[in-house]
C-alpha cells in the first residue's frame, strides 16, 4: 500500500526515542493536527541514524527524509546528537553531488515537551517536500555524458612539473637504494616499484633480498600508492617507498592507528608528477577506431618537462598534458615523513582554482545532469571493487558491507542504484579521511570518474571542519570526534 | 564451410549490419567516458571498431540475471498457511554481437563446454547462447598484452563465432571479407545480400591473418605450455612462489570480470519491495579472487590468503580446466586481466615462471 | 567618531538652550555631529496615537537620511524623538510593517531592513566618549553643587526597545555629574512622570506630579534639578510657581539641562550655554554651591586649627620633661 | 515465523478516525502474519488476556500491537507476551494514536498510514531475536547529594532501610533552607524543633556517612555501579579534634565578616559555627575575611583553641565512593531581589528579603528574635509584605509560581503581630495560593484574627521619605492607587534553581529545563525518577515546592532506591551492542566514539578485536554507525532491522 496517490508523498522520519519521539507524542496528546505523509521510525538516539539509512531511503524512492534528536547538551546519551550533527551535516552538503536536492533531507532538534514545535517542524517540512514534488529517480535520469574529453580543456598545472636530468635522477635513486639496502635486514620486506609489463607501466616491487633492490625505479610511471599494502603487514616490520601524496596516506593510517609507527619505515624522494596512462594512450592513438587499442611504445625516456616515446611512431609529449589530475595542484611534492632523499624538487603548487577540474565539471552540471551523469557512468560498473581494494583507507576489505548479507545494505542486483550506493558508502566512509591519492579512479578498469565524489566530500569537510586528512599525525578525523559548539555548522531553519 | 564468404565495402558496413541484425538486438562497441563497452546499437549507427575494454560475455552471461521469482500467497481464510508460486519464465530476446575479437568469441566456446556440453545443461545460458549471433572482427595488430597465440587461440580464430570479418585493404576503399563459420552464420550473412568475396579478396584476408600472426610471434614468441598443467600442480605447495606472485595483488575482481572465459557465478535471493510477499533468485558474476568466494558459514575460509586465491585462478585456467577438457586452456590470451589490473599482475609471467623447471630460483 | 545628529523640533524652539549647550559640549569633547540633511519632525507624542505606519514612516525617513550620510549611529538629545526613532527601527523587523512604510516613503523594503542604530546624546557621551575622557577635560569642576538627576519616564522605557541603562534605576547621568565634580543627592523619583503634555490640558496633574518631584529634590537637599528632556524642563522650570509643593514651602530650584552643566564644567562660556534662557535664575544654585564650598572650607580650617593646637600642647609637654631631664 | 497483530480501538481515540477493523484485515496479508484482530482496549486486563490466549492458541512467536506510544505501554505489553511464554523482545508496537488518529481527521489517509506503520512493525519483528538480560551485582550503597530536609529524609529512610548512605552537603552544615526558618506554616511550630532531631539522627545513624562542606566532582559508571569522586573542601579546622565549644568564635578579632547563614542581615566572626544546632557542630574559617589569610598574620583562634584543631594549611581532599544509586536533593536558591531596581532592593537598607526577615524573627538570629530595622535598629510599626517578587513575572524570565511564598508571607505577618502587638502589616498580592491542608484556613486567620491588611495589587515603586518608605501600589478591588508609608518592607522573593545545578546535571547525565530545575522522567507518573537509570530526584531541585512535598519526595526517592536494591542483583538491559568477531578488523573506531567507554580491546588468536562490556553499554548505537563494516550491532536496533523498516516504505 504505497502512499495515497495525489494526496501524500513518501516522507520517512527517524526520531530519537527519548526526545523527538516524545515530542511527537506530546504533539499527539495536544491534538496538534499534522499532514499524514510522515512515517516515523523510532531509533534509540539520533547518534544511531546512519547517514546511509537516509541515502538508502532517498535512492529507494523517498521524497523527503527528516531526522530529529534531542537538543545539543540534552541528549540522553550525552554525545549522540553531537556525532549526529556532524554526520548529518556532512551528508547534507554531499547530497547535491548526486543530484539529490538537499532540501529533501532535513535534521533538527525537538525535545519531549515541544509538541507545538514538532507540529511546526512536520508541517513546514512536508509542505516543502510537496513543493518539490516527487523525487526524480536516478535510474530514470536521461544519461548525460559531457563530450568535453578529459585531455583538451585542462587548465595549466600550478607547479613546474619538470623531472631532473637522467643523471641526477639515477644518482638520487642510487642513494635511495642504498638506504633501503641498509634497512632491509631488520624489515620483512620493502615495497617499491619496478618496470612493468611494458614501457608505459611500472608495477609494485616487494624487495626482500639485496638484489631485488636493484630493480627499484623512480619516475613518472610510479603511479601506485603503495601505502595500501601496509595494513596487511599489521604486526610485521615493513618498509615502503612513497611519493609526496602517498606519504599523506601513511600519515592517515598512523592517525587512525591502522599501522604501528615503529613497524613502518618510510622512504621517499621528491616527485615531479606521475602519468595518467589513459591520457598517454589517448595522446598516442593515431586515429579513432584503431584495430587494437593498447598499442604501447617500445620505451619511454624522461626528458625534463616531457616524455619521449620510442617505438614505431616516436612521440614526445609534454608532462603537463599527460600528468595525473592530482599532480597539477600537488602541494606535497616531497614526502611529509620518513627517510627522504633530498632530491631537488620543484616548488609545490601555489594558490590555484579552489576546485580540481573534474570537481569543477561536476559543479557546472545541473542536478538533473548530475543524475544523468552518474546513471550513465555507473551503468558500466562491473562491481569488481578495485576502487575499494586500491584505497589505502579501506581496511575492512573482506568484510565490506557492499557484499555482506548481515548487515544487508546492498543486493546483488546489477542495476545502477546498487552500484551507485557503494560509491556513496565509500565517500561517506572516507569523509575526513581521504587524502585524494586518486587510486580509486586509476584502479577502475572501466575508468569511472569516482574521485570527483571524494573531492566533493573533502571540500565539504574542509568548509565544515576546516580539516584536511593525512597532514598531522596527531589529528583525529573530524567524524570520529565532535564539538559541543560547532564553529561552521549553522542550525537549519526548521 | 569456409567457402561461404561475402565482401562488405567499408561504406556498406552499417547497412549490412542492419540487415544481418534484422529482428535482433545488435550489441556493438560504444565509447562511454574513457571506456569502450558493448551497448545496444541503434539502426544505422556507425559501429566503433576499437577493441572493447570489457568482453561481450555480459550479453550471453549477464552480470546479474533473474533465475526465477517466488510469490508467497496466503490462504484467504487461514493466514497461517502460505503457498509459494514460482515464476521462472525466461524472456530472452534474439541478439547479435558485433565487434568482438576472436579472443572474445572463443570465450563462448569455453563457456559452451561447461554450460552446454557438461554434465548439466544450463537452460538460461543455453537460451541466450542459441539466440545470439556472434559476428567477430579479426585482429590486424598485436597489442602489447596480447598472447592469444600462446593459448590455442589466434588473431583470426573463428571458434565460437558465427561470422568472421577480416578487414582488407586500408583506408576508405578497403572493406571486410565476411566468412560464415556456422550454418546460422550463413543464414544471417544471406540476409545482407552482399556480393561474393572473390579469390583476390580471400587471399588478401589470408594475408592479413598471416601478417597479424607473424607480428604476434615476433612480439612475444609463444613458449611451449604443454607441460604447464603438470608443472602448476607441482608448484601447488610452493608457498614462496605464490607469495611472490601475489604480493602486489589487491585481490579485487577486475581480472575475473574482464576475462572472457571466467564463468563463475553466485546465487542469492533478494526480497522485492511492495507487500513483502515477492522475491527473486539472482545469479550474478562471482570472483574467485575475493575471500567471499570460499568463505563458509562458520567463517572458516579454505583460501584465506590472496596467494591461495591467485594460485587457484592461474591453476584453474592453465591446469584444472585443461585436464577436464582435453587440454583446452580456459584462457584466450586477450590480455585484459593484465591491462585492467590496477597493479599490473601479469598472468603470462606467472605461467612462464611456473612452467620453468623447479630448480630455477622463483624470483629470477 | 562620526555621528549623525537629529536635533528635534523643540531644539529650534522652546529648548534652544538644550540644543546650543549640546553642540557646545560635543565640540568641546571633540564629538563631530553631522546633521541629518532635510530632517523632519519625528511625530513626537501625537503621531503614533493616530497611525502607526505613518508615525513609523516619519521616523524612518530621518533614519534613511542618516544612512545616506554614511553614519552607523544617530544621536538625539530629546527622549521623545529617541523613543520614536528607536520604536520605528525596532518595528522594521516585521516584514509587513516594513513593506507599508516602504510604500509610504517609496523606498525598497530591504533598504529599511538595517537602518542605523539610535542613541540619546547622554548614552553616546557616557558609553562612546567615556567618563574618564570627560573627567580628564573638566576645567571648572562643579564643586559644592548638589544636584538631583531626573531622567524622565520615557528615556528608558519600554526596556526591550530602548535598551538603555537600568530601566527603573538609571545611573548614567548620576555618574556623568559626579565625574564633573558635582555631588549627586539620592533622588527616588528619577524616572517618575512630571506630567508631560498635560501641562496644556490638565495643569492640575502637572502641578501635583511636578510638585512632588521638586519637593523631593528640596527635601534631598539639592541645589538644582538636572534634566535631559525639553518637556520635563519646561514643566519643572517654567511652572515652578504654579506647582503644589508638598509641605507648602516654595523655594527657587533651578532646573538645568545636563549639557549646560557639562559645558560649564568643560569651561565653555555661559553665553554659549543659554543659561539666561532658564526661568529660575541659575545663579541661585551656583551661589548655594559657593556657600557650601565656603562652609566646608571654614569647617576644615577649624578642624586643622584644633589639630594644630593639640600638637602644640603635646610638643610643649615633651619639651617640659626633656627640660626636666636635661 | 508466526506473527499475531492486534489493532486497538482505544475506545474512540483511535477508532474515531482510523478504520481499525480494516487495518486488522489488511494486516492478515502481511508476510508471516498468521493471526490479526482488532481489540477495544489492548492494554486493559481483558485486552491483554486476549493476546495471551491468541499466542497460545495460534502458537505465535511474535506479536505486533498497534495502539498508543511505546514510551508508555511497551513495558506493559512486553510483560504480557512474557506471561504467555514469549521472549520480551519478540514484540513491536505501531503508534497509531499519538502519531495518527489524534493528529488528523482524514479517515482514509489515517487508515492507510496505520496499515503502513503496522507493516513496518511486522517487517522489523520478522528480524527480531530473543534477547536475555544478564544480571550483575549491585553496590548496596546510595549517594544523597544535598543535606536539606528532602536529602535528610531520603538519607534517614534509606539508612533505616538497612543500606549505607553517603550524604554530601555543600555548606558546612546540613539543614538547608529549612534550618534558616524560624517557624513553619501552617502550624507555626518552630522549624529547628522539628528539623533538629532529624539532623541529630543523621549524625548518629550508623549507616550514614556525612561529608559536609563537600561537593560531587565526577560521576562514572552506571546504575548499580556508580563511582563518585567527592571533593571535601578545606575547612581550615580539623573536624576530628574540634569539639564545637565556640571559644574561637568569641576571640576571633575580625567580627565583621559576612554571615551567609543569616543572609547577611548581621555580621559574624571569620571562624564560626553557623547556628547552635548545626550538624556537624564544627567551626569553619572563611578565608576571604580571616586576617590570617587576608593579611597573613593573626592566629588568635589557633592560640585559644583547646584542642589545637586549627589548620591554616589545610588542602581540599578528594575521596571516591562506590554507590549503586544516587538521590539528588540539591534544593533551590532565592531570586536575586536587586533585579527589581524600582523596589530599591540592595539600595534601601530596610527593604529586605523574606529569608532575611525570617532571620530577624528567629531567636538564634542576629537580633535574638527582636524585629529591628537594619538601618537604625528601631522596631518597625508598619511592615509591608510584597508577594511575587521574581515569580509569575516574564520580564525577569521567571514566569512560574514559586508555590510557597503566599504561605510564608502569611506566617511572617502573623509572627510580626506576635512580636510587635501594636504593629500593622500590609500584604500586596495578586492571588493567594494556599492549596495545602490547613493552608487556606491559616491565611484566613492571618487576615481576620491578626488584622493583616491584604491589598490586591502590585507595588509599582518604593520611595524613601524621611526615615519611612512610601510603598506606592494599587488596590485593584477599590480601583485606586494606594500609598503606604512603611517602616520595613519584606519582599517575598521567589525560588530559582540552586546555583551550579546545570553543571551537576551534566555530571549526572540528566537533563534540566531552561530555569535549571532537573527534568523528571514523567511529570505525573514518575516524578522522582530521571531518564538515567539509578538517579532519583527529591525536593525543590526538581521544581519549587514546600516542605511537606519535599519530605514526601525524599521518602519516595528512598522507596525507589530500596526497591531497586531489594532485588539483590540487577538485570542489565539486553538492548546493547554486540561485536561479531568474524567481521571485526580491529580498527578501533567504535572504541574512540563510545561515550561510555563501554568497548575495550580484546586479543583473539593473535588479532586485536573489539569487545562490549555488557553492563556499561547504554544502547545508544553510536558505535554501530561508526563501524564501517557493521561488525558491531546494537541488539534490537540492528542495521538489518532498521533497514527492514526503511525497505518496507521505500523499496516499492
Amino acid at each position: 500500500m504505497p502512499v495515497l496517490k495525489g494526496k501524500e508523498l513518501r516522507v520517512v522520519g527517524f526520531l530519537c526515542n527519548w526526545c523527538s519521539y516524545g515530542g511527537a507524542d506530546t504533539a499527539g496528546v495536544g491534538r496538534f493536527s499534522q499532514p499524514t505523509d510522515l512515517r516515523i521510525i523510532r531509533v534509540p538516539c539520533s547518534g544511531r541514524v546512519d547517514p546511509m539509512f537516509v541515502v538508502k531511503a532517498l535512492l529507494g524512492g523517498a521524497d523527503g527524509v527528516l531526522v530529529s534528536g534531542c537538543h545539543p547538551r540534552d541528549c540522553h546519551y550525552s554525545q549522540g546528537n553531537f556525532y549526529a550533527r556532524r554526520r548529518l551535516e556532512t551528508l547534507k552538503t554531499f547530497l547535491p553531488a548526486l543530484g539529490i536536492d538537499p532540501d529533501r533531507f532535513q535534521y533538527t532538534w525537538v525535545s519531549a515537551s515541544e509538541g507545538q514545535r514538532w507540529k511546526n517542524v512536520v508541517s513546514t517540512f512536508v509542505e516543502k517536500v510537496h513543493q518539490l514534488g516527487h523525487a526524480p529517480r536516478i535510474e530514470e535520469a536521461a544519461p548525460y555524458l559531457p563530450l568535453a574529453e578529459k585531455g583538451d580543456t585542462l587548465p595549466a598545472p600550478l607547479r613546474p612539473l619538470a623531472w631532473p636530468a637522467a643523471g641526477t635522477l639515477t644518482a638520487s635513486l642510487e642513494q635511495l637504494r642504498e638506504k633501503i639496502r641498509a634497512a632491509l635486514p631488520e624489515l620483512d620486506c620493502v615495497i617499491g616499484w619496478q618496470q612493468g609489463f611494458d614501457a608505459l607501466h611500472a608495477t609494485p616491487l616487494f624487495m626482500r633480498k639485496p638484489e631485488d633492490v636493484d630493480k627499484l625505479t623512480w619516475g613518472p610511471l610510479n603511479v601506485h600508492n603503495l601505502a595500501t599494502y601496509l595494513p596487511q603487514f599489521k604486526n610485521r616490520k615493513v618498509g615502503v617507498v612513497v611519493k609526496g601524496c602517498d606519504s599523506r596516506s601513511v600519515i592517515e593510517l598512523l592517525q587512525e592507528k591502522l599501522v604501528e609507527p615503529d613497524n613502518v619505515r618510510v622512504f621517499g624522494m621528491a616527485c615531479e608528477g606521475v602519468v595518467d596512462v589513459e591520457r598517454v594512450r589517448k595522446a598516442m592513438e593515431p586515429a579513432e577506431g584503431a584495430a587494437c587499442t593498447d598499442v604501447a611504445p617500445a620505451a619511454v625516456a624522461v626528458e625534463g618537462d616531457g616524455l619521449a616515446f620510442e617505438g614505431d611512431t616516436p612521440v614526445r609529449l609534454k608532462l603537463a598534458d599527460v600528468v595525473a589530475e592530482k599532480c597539477r595542484t600537488c602541494d606535497t611534492p616531497v614526502p611529509l615523513l620518513g627517510d627522504v632523499v633530498e632530491g631537488n624538487a620543484s616548488a609545490p603548487a601555489g594558490p590555484g582554482p579552489d576546485a580540481p577540474p573534474s570537481l569543477e565539471a561536476l559543479d557546472a552540471m545541473t542536478p538533473e545532469q548530475r543524475r544523468g551523469f552518474w546513471r550513465a557512468q555507473m551503468d558500466r560498473c562491473l562491481r569488481c571493487y578495485a576502487c575499494r581494494n586500491a584505497c589505502p583507507m579501506c581496511v575492512c576489505r573482506d568484510h565490506c558491507i557492499a557484499e555482506s548479507r548481515d548487515p544487508h545494505w546492498t543486493t546483488q542486483e546489477g542495476n545502477v542504484r546498487e552500484k551507485l550506493q557503494f560509491q556513496v558508502i565509500h565517500a561517506l566512509h572516507l569523509a575526513g579521511r581521504c587524502t585524494e591519492c586518486g587510486e580509486c579512479q586509476r584502479a577502475c578498469p572501466v575508468n569511472i570518474p569516482v574521485l570527483a565524489l571524494k573531492q566533493w566530500m573533502n571540500r565539504s569537510v574542509l568548509t565544515l571542519f576546516d580539516y584536511r586528512a593525512g597532514v598531522d599525525v596527531n589529528a583525529v578525523p573530524p567524524l570520529l570526534a565532535f564539538a559541543v559548539e560547532e564553529k561552521n555548522i549553522k542550525e537549519h531553519g526548521l | 564451410m569456409m567457402s561461404f564468404a561475402r565482401y562488405i565495402a567499408r561504406g556498406e558496413l552499417a547497412r549490412a549490419l542492419d540487415d544481418m541484425a534484422r529482428g535482433r538486438v545488435a550489441y556493438a562497441p560504444r565509447r562511454e567516458g574513457d571506456a569502450v563497452v558493448f551497448r545496444p546499437r541503434a539502426e544505422g549507427e556507425e559501429p566503433l571498431l576499437a577493441r572493447a575494454t570489457v568482453p561481450p560475455k555480459g550479453v550471453i552471461f549477464p552480470q546479474s540475471e533473474r533465475l526465477f521469482a517466488f510469490i508467497r500467497e496466503k490462504d484467504p481464510n487461514d493466514p497461517g498457511r502460505t503457498t509459494v508460486r514460482l515464476d521462472s519464465t525466461v524472456d530472452i530476446e534474439p541478439a547479435l554481437i558485433f565487434g568482438g575479437r576472436p579472443c572474445d568469441a572463443r570465450g563462448f566456446h569455453i563457456f559452451d563446454r561447461v554450460y552446454l556440453n557438461g554434465p548439466y545443461r544450463d537452460p538460461y545460458y543455453a537460451a541466450r547462447r542459441e539466440a545470439t549471433v556472434v559476428v567477430t572482427l579479426a585482429c590486424t595488430k598485436a597489442g602489447s598484452t596480447c598472447f592469444c597465440h600462446w593459448t590455442g587461440c589466434g588473431p583470426a580464430d573463428a571458434t565460437g563465432s558465427d561470422i568472421l570479418l577480416t578487414p582488407v585493404g586500408g583506408g576508405d576503399e578497403g572493406g571486410f571479407v565476411a566468412m560464415a563459420v556456422t550454418e546460422r552464420g550463413c543464414a544471417v550473412l544471406e540476409q545482407a545480400n552482399l556480393p561474393e568475396a572473390d579469390a583476390a579478396r580471400m587471399d588478401a584476408a589470408q594475408a592479413v591473418h598471416a601478417a597479424t600472426q607473424a607480428a604476434l610471434d615476433a612480439q612475444s614468441p609463444a613458449p611451449d605450455l604443454s607441460a604447464t598443467p603438470a608443472r602448476l600442480l607441482e608448484r601447488f605447495s610452493d608457498a614462496d612462489f605464490w607469495r611472490d606472485m601475489s604480493d602486489k595483488c589487491l585481490s579485487c575482481g577486475a581480472c575475473t570480470y574482464l576475462c572472457p572465459t571466467c564463468y563463475c557465478f553466485n546465487i542469492t535471493d533478494e526480497n522485492d519491495g511492495g507487500d513483502g510477499m515477492r522475491g527473486r533468485r539472482l545469479r550474478s558474476w562471482d570472483n574467485c579472487m575475493s575471500s567471499l568466494f570460499t568463505r563458509e558459514a562458520s567463517g572458516h575460509n579454505p583460501r584465506m590468503g590472496k596467494a591461495l586465491r591467485l594460485r587457484n585462478r592461474v591453476g584453474h585456467k592453465f591446469s584444472y580446466y585443461p585436464q577436464l577438457h582435453e587440454g583446452v586452456v580456459s584462457c584466450n590470451g586477450c590480455g585484459r586481466c593484465i591491462t585492467g589490473c590496477p597493479v599490473s599482475v601479469d598472468i603470462r609471467e606467472m605461467v612462464v615462471r611456473a612452467t620453468q623447471a623447479n630448480e630455477e630460483t622463483p624470483n629470477a | 567618531m562620526n555621528l549623525a545628529y537629529y536635533p528635534g523640533c523643540s531644539g529650534l524652539g522652546t529648548s534652544r538652550e538644550y540644543e546650543r549647550s549640546t553642540r557646545a559640549a560635543c565640540t568641546a569633547l571633540g564629538v563631530k555631529l553631522t546633521d541629518i540633511p532635510d530632517w523632519s519632525c519625528c511625530g513626537s507624542t501625537p503621531a503614533h496615537a493616530l497611525e502607526h505606519a505613518l508615525s513609523g514612516a516619519l521616523s524612518a525617513r530621518n533614519l534613511v537620511g542618516a544612512a545616506k550620510v554614511g553614519c552607523d549611529t544617530v544621536a538625539t538629545p530629546c527622549p521623545s524623538c529617541l523613543s520614536n526613532l528607536k520604536t520605528a527601527r525596532h518595528r522594521m523587523a516585521d516584514d509587513g510593517f516594513r513593506a507599508k512604510v516602504g510604500r509610504l516613503l517609496d523606498q525598497p523594503a530591504e533598504k529599511l531592513a538595517d537602518l542605523p542604530d539610535v542613541q540619546s546624546v547622554l548614552e553616546t557621551l557616557v558609553t562612546r566618549v567615556g567618563l574618564d575622557a570627560i573627567r580628564a577635560k573638566v576645567r571648572q569642576p562643579l564643586a559644592g553643587l548638589r544636584v538631583a538627576p531626573y531622567y524622565g519616564c520615557i528615556m528608558t522605557r519600554p526596556a526591550d526597545v530602548m535598551r538603555f541603562d537600568d530601566p527603573e534605576n538609571p545611573t548614567s547621568m548620576d555618574d556623568l555629574l559626579t565625574a564633573l565634580g558635582a555631588e549627586v543627592v539620592p533622588f527616588p523619583y528619577k524616572v517618575e512622570c512630571c506630567g508631560a503634555s498635560y501641562g496644556v490640558t490638565r495643569r492640575d496633574i502637572v502641578a501635583r506630579l511636578s510638585g512632588r518631584l521638586l519637593g523631593a529634590a528640596r527635601d534631598a537637599g539639592a541645589h538644582a534639578v538636572v534634566v535631559a528632556c525639553p518637556l520635563c524642563q519646561m514643566n519643572l522650570d517654567l511652572r515652578q510657581t504654579q506647582v503644589e509643593w508638598p509641605g507648602g514651602r516654595a523655594v527657587d530650584m533651578p532646573v538645568f539641562y545636563f549639557t549646560q552643566l557639562l559645558g560649564r564644567a568643560l569651561g565653555v562660556p555661559d553665553a554659549e550655554l543659554g543659561l539666561e534662557q532658564l526661568c529660575v535664575d541659575p545663579a541661585i544654585a551656583f551661589r548655594r554651591a559657593a556657600q557650601a564650598v565656603a562652609a566646608r572650607q571654614a569647617e576644615e580650617a577649624a578642624l586643622a586649627a584644633k589639630a594644630a593646637a593639640k600638637a602644640a600642647q603635646a610638643k610643649q609637654a615633651a619639651s617640659a620633661n626633656e627640660g626636666g631631664r636635661a | 515465523m508466526r506473527i499475531g497483530v492486534f489493532v486497538c480501538h482505544c475506545g474512540s481515540n483511535i477508532g474515531g478516525t482510523v478504520d481499525v477493523p480494516g487495518v486488522a484485515q489488511v494486516a492478515r496479508a502481511y508476510p508471516d502474519v498468521v493471526f490479526s484482530s482488532d481489540t477495544m482496549y489492548a492494554c486493559s486486563e481483558p485486552g491483554q488476556a486476549a493476546i495471551v490466549d491468541a499466542i497460545r492458541e495460534h502458537a505465535l512467536d511474535g506479536v505486533v500491537v498497534a495502539s498508543c506510544t511505546p514510551r508508555m505501554h511497551e513495558p506493559t505489553f512486553r510483560r504480557t507476551v512474557e506471561r504467555a511464554g514469549l521472549n520480551r523482545y519478540m514484540f513491536e508496537m505501531a503508534n497509531i494514536r499519538e502519531h495518527v488518529s489524534w493528529i488528523g481527521k482524514d479517515r482514509e489517509a489515517n487508515s492507510n498510514k496505520a496499515a503502513e506503520l503496522v507493516r513496518m512493525a511486522v517487517e522489523k519483528l520478522r528480524l527480531n531475536a530473543p534477547l536475555y538480560p544478564k544480571s550483575f551485582d549491585v553496590t548496596k550503597r546510595v549517594l544523597v547529594i544535598g543535606g536539606g530536609v528532602a536529602g535528610i529524609q531520603a538519607a534517614l529512610d534509606c539508612a533505616d532501610g538497612g543500606i549505607e548512605v553517603v550524604l554530601v552537603e555543600r555548606e558546612s552544615t546540613i539543614g538547608g533552607k529549612m534550618a534558616k526558618l524560624d517557624k513553619t506554616f501552617p502550624t507555626v511550630d518552630c522549624s529547628s524543633c522539628i528539623l533538629g532531631p532529624k539532623m541529630v539522627d543523621v549524625s548518629q545513624h550508623p549507616n550514614i556517612r556525612l561529608y559536609a562542606h563537600a561537593e560531587v566532582e565526577k560521576i562514572g559508571g552506571y546504575v548499580g555501579n556508580f563511582k563518585v569522586d567527592v571533593r571535601r573542601k578545606a575547612t581550615y579546622v580539623d573536624w576530628e579534634l574540634c569539639t564545637g565549644c565556640g571559644l574561637c568564635m568569641e576571640k576571633c578579632p575580625s567580627k565583621k565578616s559576612p554571615d551567609a547563614f543569616n543572609e547577611h542581615v548581621g555580621v559574624t566572626t571569620s571562624i564560626n559555627i553557623p547556628f547552635p544546632q548545626a550538624i556537624p557542630k564544627k567551626a569553619i574559617i572563611d578565608p576571604t575575611s580571616c586576617r590570617q589569610f587576608v593579611k597573613g598574620k593573626c592566629g588568635v583562634c589557633a592560640k585559644v583553641c583547646p584542642t589545637g584543631a586549627i589548620r591554616y594549611d589545610m588542602e581540599d581532599q578528594v575521596v571516591t565512593e562506590e554507590v549503586g544509586a544516587i538521590i539528588t536533593a540539591t534544593g533551590y536558591d532565592l531570586f536575586d531581589y536587586t533585579r527589581y531596581a524600582e523596589y530599591g532592593g540592595g539600595r534601601y537598607p530596610d527593604v529586605i528579603t523574606s529569608l532575611q526577615y525570617e532571620r530577624l524573627l528567629s531567636a538564634s538570629g542576629p537580633t535574638g528574635g527582636h524585629v529591628k530595622r537594619p538601618s537604625d535598629g528601631k522596631e518597625p510599626k508598619t511592615v509591608v509584605f510584597i508577594q511575587c517578587v521574581g515569580s509569575r513575572d516574564r520580564s525577569v524570565d521567571r514566569p512560574y509560581c514559586s508555590g510557597f511564598c503566599c504561605m510564608y508571607t502569611a506566617k511572617q505577618a502573623v509572627l510580626t503581630k506576635d512580636h510587635i502587638p501594636d504593629s500593622r502589616s500590609y500584604v500586596f498580592y495578586m492571588d493567594i495560593r494556599a492549596n495545602g491542608k490547613m493552608y487556606e484556613e491559616f491565611t484566613r486567620r492571618a487576615m481576620e484574627e491578626y488584622g493583616v491588611q491584604y491589598v490586591r495589587g502590585r507595588v509599582s515603586m518604593i520611595v524613601p521619605q524621611g526615615d519611612k518608605y512610601l510603598v506606592r501600589g494599587v488596590d485593584t478591588l477599590l480601583g485606586e492607587q494606594v500609598e503606604v508609608p512603611a517602616d520595613l518592607v519584606v519582599l517575598a522573593v521567589g525560588a530559582e534553581s540552586s546555583h551550579g545545578a546545570p553543571q551537576l546535571a551534566e555530571k549526572l547525565r540528566i537533563s534540566y529545563d531552561n530555569y535549571g530545575f532537573f527534568m523528571e522522567s514523567h511529570c505525573k507518573l514518575r516524578p522522582v525518577e530521571t531518564n538515567t537509570a539509578g538517579v532519583y530526584l527529591a525536593g525543590a531541585c526538581q521544581g519549587p515546592k514546600d516542605i511537606p512535598s519535599s519530605v514526601g519526595q525524599g521518602s519516595a526517592a528512598a522507596a525507589k532506591v530500596l526497591g531497586l536494591f531489594s532485588r539483590g542483583r540487577l538485570e542489565s538491559d539486553p538492548q546493547i551492542s554486540q561485536v561479531d568477531v568474524r567481521r571485526c578488523v580491529g580498527c578501533g573506531k567504535c572504541i574512540t566514539t563510545c561515550p561510555y567507554g563501554a568497548i575495550e580491546w580484546m586479543e583473539l588468536r593473535g588479532e586485536m578485536k573489539a569487545r562490549v562490556i555488557e553492563t556499561v553499554c547504554q544502547g545508544c548505537g553510536i558505535c554501530t554507525v561508526t563501524c564501517p563494516q557493521g561488525a558491531i550491532q546494537l541488539q534490537h536496533f540492528t542495521d538489518n532491522q532498521i533497514l527492514a523498516e526503511v525497505n518496507a516504505l521505500c523499496l516499492s
